[in-house]
């Protein structure tokens, strides 16, 4: 496979003036953003290793324009990005974080995107076949540490158990590509991840992988910020100018995932 | 018991062994004498095989060290058929070499348990006894460390002995002794020589070979260059060269 | 007899020095224990939880096996570089250079996927699925413990070479085969030289093993990162886990100043043990 | 001369591994040449590509400071440890103790996260933002190279052990300071004692550096993992990593044996070195 | 030079010296004998305070080694005081003691380069003549393990002298070495001797003593016994200690 890289971003730079901004981030002038580049295509670091590119990347400089701010995207572990806007490392987090409600114990999001998840195999004749979160059951599962799957299975675990079936067998991977290679290499039936992800490397993976069944849910997917950051309103104020304009439709088209678009932001939006 | 002909020993380039013929009887004692560097070590190491030799024949007891004949040529032996040979020669050399984690009772011990597989009983009877018969029957459990270079020399003795040995092989047992503790080491050896053990020792000592050995063999340069009984050889040296060495250190 | 009374040399440095560390430690214990961040409570929750204690087990259990098989193969290697025999020398100098040479991460993740380079494994007669017969606590062993034996088998060797030959040679002379001597003579003698490095080792091993988590095994660590990526508690768990390290390594210390003592026997001089070396005392201000 | 023409020994056991380990190498090199996951196209065309070369040029950076901070404060940690001061030595051995027993990783992010414990650090005058003083770059200096110096510490005692008692004492009766002799007569000679595991320890090093990717700090490892994150060439990643880094270690290992022969010097007898120090031929069928 | 009184030394609770009273004039040579752990090693180690004594007074050319005197009391010296003492005395040790990374040349000049921060030509012409005077003029780049031990005791003696000490001590300058050799050692002290060297000198070489020294002091159990000329202690020793002694080792 090769790498595609998307032509720079076309973002609107015209500030909305009436967004109050915080006074100590006016005076900074520079909105940090925290990102784990290795989740194409919600976030990747470009051809040139330095560059994050992505969604999150481009809706983040669009967002940081919008408010009057020059934006800084720094890559990060995923791990570390939520603890990194305590520390004040960064001022918000925008790394495909789907809001959960354990996630909104610690901080706000605001919501931007609604994606579902997805199942992928390994593509070969007569492989696994996986429609629904049920069909888990007795199979080896493999994820990625830290997402919200890994409590989707947490709780699809139960109904097995419930419902008398076969327990699933997970695997949690400290990255996406260790469990896309326990899919590869049989040692896991089956992934489950994000669909726009899940989508982008069935594309990339040389025909290995392949997206199986139906995506299930609509998980919002937010921008992290201090828990009681004033900075949450200001970023509603300046997503929903950006769609309103057009801006957020261009940059999800870009990379095909119109489908998760959102048309109205929220505070704090994760399902019960 | 030894009987070497014409024995030729080289390290690299340098030849170390230009021909040694020598003969030790049974029940005799044989001194080597000789400047440092003469070879003498290097010819005791040829006899039990911790070298191999580049020419003549060097045979123990009757057989050839190292090697067997079969139909008319020489064959190299196995490891483990020169360990056999070896566990019949015992040596002491000028450092002890005393197994420095092991007490006193089981460096002797220890041959007897693995290549001669003695019950463990009877190998620590018969230690003990050695031990005794060194003169250090209170030092048993006592380790290399804790022992004056005497009483190291003399386990040493008592460890070759416990392999109950043909022939015995000395290289100048107390040349790493300070002068009070030589006699201790000597007074065993003259014991062993009083029983009628076969010995090939290598000594400074002069006064001791000339009471003890049978014969006394004077080496230099790789080469024996006279030999004969010890009042004839360190009294009337015919050999100049033996005369000279003899100056410097008698 | 005539007493030396004598006024020792001051030495202010001396007491500066002391009076430094002892407030910088109790600064340091004072801001430890009062600042919030620390989250306290939550460590004392979370030290005996059972997924905490599940990790840890995985982690003795591969520490424990892994060492013992690393040792007794870097023995191998070991004898067989320091071999006479040419072809044997060169395949312990080969093996010693590539495990060294790769990082233990990608000899993980090759044994745990080998299935994806082979899918069914055919060695003569055997003729298996790669993952049936390499499972991935076969594959953290594999990916450890091979790791381990190259570098000690470098340990091993320099333990070796510290044993002077004379013992060697007192023991062929004694008639001992190659195998004896090396047994019996040589490795005990070599053991206190290779006891510390190897000290040194296993704590990092203990380290080691969490690389396991790049195959999903959760050993100590990587069950708290598992827990703190959920919950977001981070510095307590990452607190709960070192105090986990710090006991183990306190008892691997304790173990490895025992065994040096047991294979010190003999060794020490009688008057060297009221006498340990002595050496310059550079770090105080004269 | 009577010339000495035996027939040497039959070995069969001998001649029986050579052909099985040559078979087996033949078999393995053709298996991984021709076995088309390997992808030996990708490896050719990523082994010098700009994002490889910059995280490569980042772990020998890495390797080489820590390594040389590790080793100085090593020796400062191992010096303060057998001091006959009881709290120098107190709080040496508290060193070793506490960076030995607590993984690096945690370490790695202890520094970098220390805002989140310490928003500001007051030192007396110093007074900054804890994000400011410590940059990742720092961060991962700081734990890789405070944790090497405890390892350090320990290998550099047992160096200084290594050297007789009597050469410290022969540099006293000659008026030579303390901290002379140490620098000028025992650690010269404890070097010989101090470079085998120090080589060890770098090549480790090496690998170790990837922690750092914890950080986010691309180092050789993690750029090739951010790499096939998005491109899906796990296996032909991975092996330009091996490349790399087999390629360091084997010049590592050559700089470790000049520096072994450097300070060999004057230590192997003349007569020595025509005579290596003979080993059992264990592994051998006989 | 030096005037030892009541000097005591103890290990623990081991009393080792016992109060030596012992007085070496300039310009003498005083040879110090007598058995095996009666302490003359000791004793030599607190004379350049390589030990701390615990009681009794030493001074070397009418300085207190170790203290000084201020306002009537005594008062520890510091190292680098200390230091500055021993650089005056040099000492030769039973196994040299050669620095083993250093060539026989850089060992002799190493201390007057550091201590007495002489210019690198200057220690490396009298390095040299130093060893030109022991007889190894040759061996100037040799390290010691490639040197016999009777070579590297000459440069053990040349790296002392290096330091242009006052005052010379030796503990069994010979009993490391093979009998060949050891002449070669002692025609060297045997120079220093008629040079007017103040020496002390631990020795087992009763030859030696008589030919070369003063006064012979004989020490048993950490006290001086008798001291006198050698033709005097070693024919007619006054004490039944001496005589025993004498004729173990003569
Ligand atoms: N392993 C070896 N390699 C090279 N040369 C050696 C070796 N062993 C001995 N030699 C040389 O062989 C010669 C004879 O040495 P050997 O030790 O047999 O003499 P020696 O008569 O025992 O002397 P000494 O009285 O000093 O022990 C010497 O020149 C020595 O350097
Ligand atoms: N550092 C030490 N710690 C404890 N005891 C010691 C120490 N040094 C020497 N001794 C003891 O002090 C006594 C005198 O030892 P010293 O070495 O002075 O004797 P010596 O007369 O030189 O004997 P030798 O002729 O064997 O050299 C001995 O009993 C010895 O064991
Ligand atoms: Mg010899
Ligand atoms: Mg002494």
């Amino acid at each position: 496979g090769g790498t595609d890289t998307p032509d720079a971003p076309t973002v609107s730079t015209k500030p909305v003036s009436e967004i109050a901004v915080p006074p100590d981030l006016e005076a900074k002038g520079t909105l940090t953003i925290g990102t784990d580049a290795s989740y194409p295509p919600i976030e990747f670091m470009a051809a040139d290793g330095k560059t994050v590119e992505g969604l999150d990347a481009d809706l983040g400089k669009a967002l940081a324009a919008t408010l009057g701010l020059k934006a800084e995207v720094q890559h990060a572990t995923f791990d570390s990005i939520l603890p990194g806007l305590t520390t004040k490392k960064f001022d918000v987090g925008m790394s495909g974080f789907t809001d959960t409600k354990e996630r909104e114990k610690t901080v706000d999001f605001v919501t931007y995107f609604s994606a579902g998840t997805s199942f992928f195999v390994k593509a070969q004749e007569g492989g696994t076949v996986v429609n629904t979160l049920d069909d888990l059951c007795g199979r080896t599962l493999a994820l990625q540490k830290g997402t919200a799957q890994v409590e989707d299975a947490a709780a699809q675990q139960k109904q097995c158990a419930a419902a008398g079936k076969p327990a699933i067998k997970v695997m949690t991977f400290p990255d996406q590509p260790g469990a896309n290679l326990a899919v590869v290499s049989g040692r896991a039936d089956v992934g489950m991840t994000d669909s726009p992800v899940a989508a982008y490397q069935a594309k990339q993976s040389n025909g290995q992988l392949a997206v199986v069944g139906e995506p299930y849910g609509s998980a919002p997917y937010g921008i992290a910020l201090p828990k009681g950051s004033p900075l949450a309103t200001a970023i509603r104020a300046a997503l929903k100018a950006l769609i309103v304009d057009g801006t957020y439709g261009e940059i999800l088209a870009k990379y095909g995932i119109e489908a998760g678009a959102i048309t109205e932001p929220g505070i704090n939006q994760a399902a019960e | 018991m030894i009987v070497a002909t014409g024995v030729h020993k080289r390290y690299g380039t340098l030849d170390v062994l230009k021909g040694i013929d020598l003969t030790v009887q049974r029940g005799e004692v044989t001194c080597l004498i000789g400047p440092s560097g003469s070879g003498k070590s290097t010819f005791l190491r040829c006899v039990n095989r911790l070298e191999r030799i580049q020419g003549g024949r060097l045979a123990v007891d009757g057989e050839l060290m190292g090697y067997k004949t079969k139909r008319g040529r020489l064959h190299e032996l196995r490891e483990d058929e020169i360990a056999a040979q070896r566990a019949q020669i015992g040596m002491v050399f000028q450092h002890f070499h005393l197994f420095a984690h092991m007490t006193a009772l089981e460096n002797v011990v220890e041959a007897p348990l693995r290549v001669r597989k003695v019950k463990r009983e009877d190998a620590v009877a018969q230690g003990t006894a050695l031990l005794a018969r060194v003169g250090l029957e209170d030092k048993l459990d006592a380790y290399p460390s804790q022992l004056s270079g005497g009483q190291q020399q003399r386990v040493a003795i008592a460890r070759a002995l416990a392999m109950e040995p043909k022939l015995m092989l000395f290289d100048e047992p107390t040349s790493a002794l300070d002068p009070e503790t030589v006699g201790e080491v000597l007074d065993v050896i003259r014991d062993l020589a009083a029983d009628g053990m076969t010995m090939l020792v290598v000594t400074h000592e002069m006064g001791f070979a000339r009471e003890v050995a049978d014969t006394v063999v004077f080496m230099d340069e790789g080469r024996v260059i006279e030999s004969g009984p010890p009042d004839e050889l360190l009294e009337r040296p015919a050999h100049p060269r033996t005369r000279e060495f003899l100056a410097r250190v008698l | 007899m005539q007493p030396i009374d004598a006024v020792p040399v001051r030495r202010p440095g001396r007491w500066i020095a002391a009076l430094a560390v002892a407030l910088l430690a109790a600064a340091v214990v004072r801001s430890v224990a009062t600042n919030p961040r620390f989250q306290w409570d939550v460590v004392g929750e979370m030290l005996f939880s059972d997924r905490i204690l599940h990790g840890l087990v995985l982690t003795l259990e591969l520490t424990v096996i892994a060492m013992v098989a690393g040792v007794a193969l870097g023995i191998l290697v070991a004898v067989a570089r320091m071999s006479p025999n040419k072809l044997l020398a060169g395949a312990g100098a080969f093996y010693v250079w590539l495990f060294r040479g790769t990082p233990v991460l990608v000899q993980l993740l090759f044994w745990n996927f080998i299935a994806a380079l082979y899918p069914t494994i055919e060695l003569g007669p055997i003729h298996a699925d790669a993952n049936t017969l390499i499972t991935p606590f076969m594959a953290s062993l594999l990916g450890l413990a091979l790791n381990q034996a190259a570098y000690m088998a470098e340990i091993v060797r320099a333990g070796i070479l510290s044993v002077p030959e004379g013992q060697a040679e007192a023991a062929s002379a004694l008639g001992l085969s190659r195998a004896q001597t090396l047994r019996r003579i040589v490795l005990p003698q070599a053991m206190r030289v290779i006891v510390p490095p190897t000290g040194n080792e296993t704590i990092s091993m203990l380290k080691t093993t969490s690389l396991v988590s790049v195959i999903a095994s959760s050993d100590l660590l990587y069950s708290a990162q598992l827990i703190y990526s959920q919950s977001f508690q981070q510095i307590p768990l990452l607190i709960v886990v070192c105090i986990w390290y710090l006991a183990i390594t306190t008892l691997l210390s304790l173990g490895q100043s025992m065994l040096e003592r047991r294979y010190g026997r003999g060794v020490a001089r009688a008057r060297r043990e009221t006498k340990p070396m002595r050496l310059p005392n550079l770090a105080v201000a004269r």
